[in-house]
């Protein structure tokens, strides 16, 4: 029982911390499928979108559900501007001027807002309702957590049903596919960058925000967890929603329970894992998907 | 009789549930002039990427000289002496007309691992270089870089390459597509003044070059081969000129 | 004509007398990148003394030279030295953020021959690497030593799970309470190392292995700033108070410019450390209003102000017993065995080993006011580094 | 068939091919500039010498990105594995030479190299990114782990580096003997990496570059080639990371850290990549402005440095020598008639 307890915990944990990983990393990963961008500043727009949200909740007092839809909304709209102005011209660029260009803005970000905010840490006051502990019947659990992992499944499904089901959706998998054959067929490919752009950067700021508990917020969250947001893209595979879920939730608990278990470890396992993984299957481990 | 360079026994590809070639039987004599035509997704380019390599068979053998190379990855069996170009340039778009024709040619004499001379020190391998591109009057643009070079242009730095690789077997995919007319028969010039002991097979659309250039003909259609013969063969065969010669005579 | 020989005369006399009053003091410290937050409580410390005691310097006038080292590196630390001294020419150094950067420069430092006060860097034997390091800051095992000691005597625990923050000063800390704690009779169960000190964790899966250890004292160390932030929460949110465990710590997971956004959380958490924000004595009282003052009211010094606070304090009485002339030699002898009231309460360089002498304060985290404050339960004096007299590994040297 | 005259051999396009390794006149100037920093900025000799160890950093990884076309964001592996054979070396005891430790630090890093190598250079693109990447953080975190051996974060301090040569003391506040033989080692390592860029074997290479798959179609052993680049590159960068740890008489983590990796691609892409002197180039602009920036203005020295990084990838997109060449070009362009 206790062992079953004890399971349960860990994979909750795991799961909770998946959740923010996917959040996060869902719209890089469409972004560098679709447009094939290296956009090593996906962090730096889930770490505006977190300070959106943190900073309108401690100073203007939104509540946290509306915080998290007007840092969403005004990071879309951040990115558009970027993308249309800045990034559009770098599309057809060398993988090596992506990288380049996206790590200036990146160092660009972190000056700025340690300039303008400050280089202190961001604290997310949750609602009352979603501190300390909730009864799930078979254990106690971190109700943040459990709130976590519900709104990523709701996320995820949302997106799989976009995915499957909408126009959009089978104009982004015609367009991730193969693109000249999604031109030919008549898709406006600049307005389905610019849209998808939009909402993955909105994505990565919902991620920002709902991850800022665990992840913390402060001028460095752009650079320091790229690695893993790239892990997690990498293992999933590139324009791949459902991949990406997978290989979120696996990273999350492999993570938790390798540092629960093993923690003179250290990330050893984890770089170690994902080496092994990219090795067994290059092209990401769900490639074979469509969504 | 003359002897056979490169044959295939029931040679196949698939892709998934679509057979892209099937059970293909084919010969390319020493000194062949063969031309193989079809429709387009007749599975002409991947029989030719059969060959040479790039693609594996799913069924069948490919036998190069009585050697059987079907496990053999590309780049040995162009030490065994096939060469091939590409229907859509593949080239070394930032480097120079002499520089991608040096490649090809280092590549072959066994100079390419040196990392210890200059490749300017090689006068053997630029000598060889240049008169390939003299061959194909190419020589005022060799040191141009390709990208800056008119398409027509790029396709004969195209053939120059394979020919810098000496083949027995030379496989060109349509090379005179998007050449101009006038210059196309600077292309078709050279490959006609080869070596007489070298196979030559092309894929080619354009009958007029296919009925001037080819000793003899390979028909293909649906990943299988249709008919074979000399020029004379298939232009005379009726049902050959139903199924293509027709389709093609206003194109 | 003679008026103006005259006037000449004076203003060259002037230059002079005002070059001879200079002292240039070179600060390394992280401005920028991870470590930019304590970069910013130290230079303000350091910028408040010279400040709030502008009249006392007369008539010297200290140049404080910054420079940014960025990382923990050592490369940037190590030129950014080498040029304080080769080419600024500067009289004594100060600062030092992070060990690694303080081991790294220590050769440079004892062949540049200029006094170098250590602001903050608190890996035990580093005093030890240059005769020329002076430390007003601390060292790992002040706290921790202390703690572990009083965790059995005071606390009346048991057992106890150390987690820390893998680096160099968290497996001081480790090194130093278990000492205490085991020769006092109680027993360190388990040691767990928590993610690196870059990047802030996720302690859930840490602290989950320790609910499930069911010690009596949890003791962690992390570095001061968000990791602290994140520490409580955990714990709070695994209901670990609940569960019988006490969370205790050395007083950097209480930093007070972070004590309030811990929220009430943080009530009950028992810390020992040689300065917080709350200590009632006079110094400390104007130190904290003038920092208020000077910088908002919602900001609040820490021990890192307080490190670069008295690292200035330290230097100003050298500038002054020297009369300008900075002989390092004689800075030496001007500050072994120098006393001083600070914001901490006294303290005092001890002649041997140039490392501080303080005291050590035992305080729990209660509500105040509406704000949380920390509430005394016990004070140490006089606490030398127990690592040197103890003589442990690289501090025997 | 062709007339003599005619001789295509002896078209000007053939003559500049056989005569481009020959020195350039402009090239010993950079050379020269390095001896006159010596003496004109005694006081800057630390940063000097980071700086030219960074430029020897950076022309190894020119060979694999910028010749072989191999994006990689792991190369500073190859560094610290360089600096940890020397430190590890050194400071247990075993080995302090400078010269022969040196050649060590190359020979582990090469083989660190050819090993991560024949695994990880089967992918491209993405992947072979973040195996790169993976790779090295796995390094970082094994030097970490392994600090009884390694000195973990703390990093192995004060190492014991001899005279070079039983003459020429490594002297921490004057490091004249550090630059001159940390430039001495960047001419020779240079005036390799010169001869194998011009080699047919460095044509090769940027036939893998420009177009792997027709590299494969003329019968090249892409995979070898690449491996072997690979090695050398590796070699090198361990060469620069034991300098780096004689210099300093130190090494710690950050040499085999993201930074470091981030560092040296960003410098070499800022001065050109698959130029050689890009390397001198964008080692100079790039420390010099952050030095510059980081003095006048710590808390925001990176604001500058990202600017510059996006004008670069929006309008210089082959570095600042790229930059020389378009304007050079256009220059000759107004000279010549027609």
């Amino acid at each position: 029982m206790i062992f079953g307890v004890d399971v349960a915990s860990m994979i909750l944990g795991g799961v909770a911390a998946g959740m923010v990983l996917f959040i996060v990393s869902v719209g890089l990963s469409v972004t560098m499928g679709l447009m094939g961008f290296v956009n090593l500043a996906h962090g730096a727009f889930a770490m505006l979108g977190g300070y959106v949200i943190v900073l309108s909740m401690n100073y203007w007092g939104v509540p946290f559900l509306p915080a998290l839809a007007f840092g969403f909304v005004v990071t879309a709209a951040v990115s558009v501007v970027f993308e249309r102005t800045l990034y559009a011209r770098l599309y057809r660029a060398a993988e090596l001027e992506q990288v380049l260009f996206t790590i200036g803005l990146v160092f660009m970000t972190i000056a700025s807002v340690t300039l303008l905010i400050g280089p202190e840490n961001q604290q997310l006051r949750l609602p009352a309702m979603l501190q300390g502990q909730v009864n799930l019947g078979f254990t106690q659990y971190r109700t943040y957590s459990v709130f976590l992992i519900a709104t990523g499944i709701i996320i995820v499904l949302g997106l799989w049903l976009g995915f499957e089901r909408t126009r959009i959706g089978a104009q982004i998998r015609a367009t991730v596919d193969n693109r000249r054959m999604a031109e030919s067929l008549g898709i406006n490919v600049n307005r389905l960058f610019t849209l998808t752009f939009a909402f993955g950067s909105g994505m990565a700021a919902l991620g920002g925000g709902l991850g800022a508990e665990f992840l913390g917020l402060d001028p460095q969250y752009a650079l320091k967890y790229l690695v893993y947001f790239l892990i997690v893209v990498a293992v999933g595979g590139l324009g791949r929603v459902t991949g990406v879920f997978y290989a979120a939730l696996l990273i999350g608990v492999l993570d938790f329970v390798l540092k629960k278990y093993i923690p003179k470890g250290g990330t050893l396992f984890i770089y170690g894992l994902t080496i092994l993984l990219l090795l067994w299957r290059p092209q990401g481990l769900f490639a074979g998907k469509s969504t | 009789m003359t002897a056979c360079l490169l044959e295939t026994n029931a040679l196949g590809r698939s892709f998934g549930a679509l057979a892209a070639v099937s059970g293909v039987e084919f010969r390319l004599d020493a000194g062949a002039r063969h031309a193989l035509i079809g429709p387009n997704g007749a599975g002409k380019t991947t029989f030719i990427n059969l060959l040479s390599g790039v693609l594996q068979p799913t069924l069948g053998r490919v036998v190069l000289k009585g050697r059987d190379i079907t496990g053999i990855p590309e780049a040995r069996r162009v030490k065994l002496g096939i060469a091939r170009t590409f229907q859509i340039n593949r080239l070394f778009r930032g480097l120079t007309v002499l520089e991608n024709v040096y490649i090809a040619v280092s590549e072959r004499v066994g100079a390419a691992a040196d990392m210890f001379r200059p490749a300017g020190a090689r006068g053997d391998v630029i000598r060889e270089a240049m008169h390939l591109l003299a061959m194909l009057k190419l020589e005022d643009d060799a040191g141009r870089r390709v990208s800056e070079l008119p398409y027509g242009r790029q396709r004969l730095v195209e053939i120059a390459v394979a020919l810098g690789l000496k083949p027995e077997v030379l496989l060109l995919d349509e090379p005179a597509a998007g050449v101009p007319s006038a210059e196309s028969h600077i292309i078709l010039d050279a490959v006609g003044r080869l070596s007489k002991d070298i196979g030559v097979l092309i894929i080619e659309h354009d009958m007029d070059v296919v009925f001037r250039f080819a000793e003899r003909i390979t028909v293909m259609v649906g990943g299988r081969i249709f008919a074979e013969g000399t020029p004379k063969e298939i232009a005379a065969d009726p049902e050959i000129r139903a199924v293509y010669l027709g389709q093609h005579s206003h194109v | 004509m003679k008026r103006i020989i005259g006037a000449t005369a004076s203003f060259l006399l002037a230059i002079g007398w005002a070059q001879a009053q200079e002292v240039k003091v070179g600060v390394v410290l992280p401005y920028t990148g991870v470590g930019a937050e304590l970069a910013q409580q130290q230079d303000r410390g350091m910028e408040l003394y010279l400040k709030m005691h502008a009249d006392m310097i007369k008539p010297y006038k200290i140049t404080l030279i910054k420079r940014d080292y960025k990382n923990p590196g050592g490369a940037d630390a190590k030129i950014a030295v080498q040029e304080l001294l080769t080419q600024d020419k500067v009289d004594i150094l100060a600062g030092w953020n992070y060990s690694p950067n303080a081991i790294a420069t220590a050769p440079l430092v004892t062949a540049g021959k200029k006094l170098a006060v250590i602001s903050n860097a608190g890996t035990a034997h580093i005093t030890n690497l240059s005769p020329y390091y002076v430390r007003v800051s601390f060292s790992m095992w002040h706290a921790g030593y202390a703690l572990g000691d009083a965790a059995v005597k005071q606390l009346k625990a048991k057992t106890a799970v150390v987690g820390y923050t893998d680096f160099p000063p968290g497996k001081d800390m480790l090194a130093s309470f278990k000492r205490a704690f085991e020769a006092a009779g109680g027993i360190v169960i388990d040691e767990i190392p928590m993610g690196s000190a870059g990047a802030v964790p996720d302690f859930t899966p840490f602290f989950q292995r320790v609910k499930d250890k069911k010690p009596d004292v949890f003791f962690v160390f992390v570095p001061g700033g968000d990791h602290t932030t994140a520490v409580i929460k955990t714990y709070n949110a695994l209901s670990m108070r609940e569960a019988g465990i006490k969370l205790i710590g050395p007083g950097d997971i209480t930093q007070d410019n972070k004590l309030q956004a811990m929220g009430p959380g943080a009530i009950g958490l028992i810390t020992m450390h040689h300065y917080n924000a709350d200590l009632d004595n006079p110094e400390n009282k104007r130190f904290v209003a003038a920092w208020k003052k000077e910088y908002g009211p919602d900001s609040t010094p820490d021990f890192m102000a307080v490190g670069g606070y008295d690292a200035m304090a330290a230097i100003v009485h050298v500038v002054k017993a020297l009369n300008g002339k900075i002989d390092v030699d004689k800075a030496l002898e001007v500050l072994k065995g120098w006393k001083y009231d600070s914001p901490r309460g006294p303290i005092m360089i001890d002649p041997q080993t140039r490392d501080i002498v303080m005291n050590e304060y035992l305080s729990e985290v209660v509500m105040k006011d509406g704000k949380l404050a920390q509430k005394p339960l016990g004070r140490i004096e006089a606490v030398k580094d127990p690592c040197k007299s103890l003589k442990i590994g690289p501090c025997a040297n | 068939m062709i007339a003599p005259a005619l001789n295509p051999a002896l078209h000007p396009a053939a003559l500049a091919f056989a005569g481009r390794h020959q020195p350039r006149v402009w090239e010993p100037i950079v050379w020269i500039l390095a001896l006159v920093f010596y003496f004109a900025f005694p006081n800057h000799l630390g940063f000097g010498t980071e700086l030219l160890i960074t430029i020897l950093f950076a022309l190894s990884l020119d060979l694999v990105l910028g010749y072989a076309g191999i994006v990689t964001l792991g190369h500073a592996a190859f560094f610290g594995v360089g600096a940890y054979t020397v430190g590890m070396l050194a400071y247990h005891g075993f080995w302090n030479e400078p010269i022969s430790s040196l050649m060590l630090a190359a020979i582990v890093a090469a083989l660190v190299g050819l090993g991560s190598g024949l695994v990880l250079l089967r992918t491209q693109g993405l992947t072979l990114l973040m195996l790169s990447l993976c790779t090295m953080a796995l390094l970082e975190e094994a030097a970490n782990l392994g600090h009884e051996y390694t000195g973990g974060f703390d990093g192995l301090a004060s190492l014991p580096i001899p005279k070079l040569l039983g003459l020429f003391e490594f002297n921490p506040l004057y490091p004249r003997t550090q630059y001159v033989y940390v430039l001495t080692v960047l001419f020779i390592s240079f005036l390799f990496i010169r001869t194998v860029v011009y080699s047919p074997f460095g044509q090769s290479l940027t036939g893998i570059r420009e177009n792997t798959l027709r590299m494969h179609a003329v019968g090249s052993p892409v995979r070898a080639r690449l491996v072997t680049c690979y090695t050398i590159s590796a070699a090198i960068a361990g060469i620069a990371g034991g300098l780096w740890a004689q210099a300093n008489a130190y090494v710690n983590l950050t040499t085999l850290g993201l930074d470091r990796a981030a560092m040296v691609l960003i410098v070499l892409i800022l001065g050109g990549c698959g130029r050689m002197y890009g390397a001198f180039v964008g080692a100079v602009a790039y420390m010099v402005l952050a030095h510059f920036l980081a003095k006048l203005y710590p808390t925001a020295w990176q604001l500058g440095l990202g600017f510059l990084l996006v004008v670069i990838a929006l309008f210089a997109r082959n570095g600042i020598l790229g930059i020389g060449e378009a304007l050079l070009r256009r220059f000759r362009a107004k000279r010549m008639p027609r």
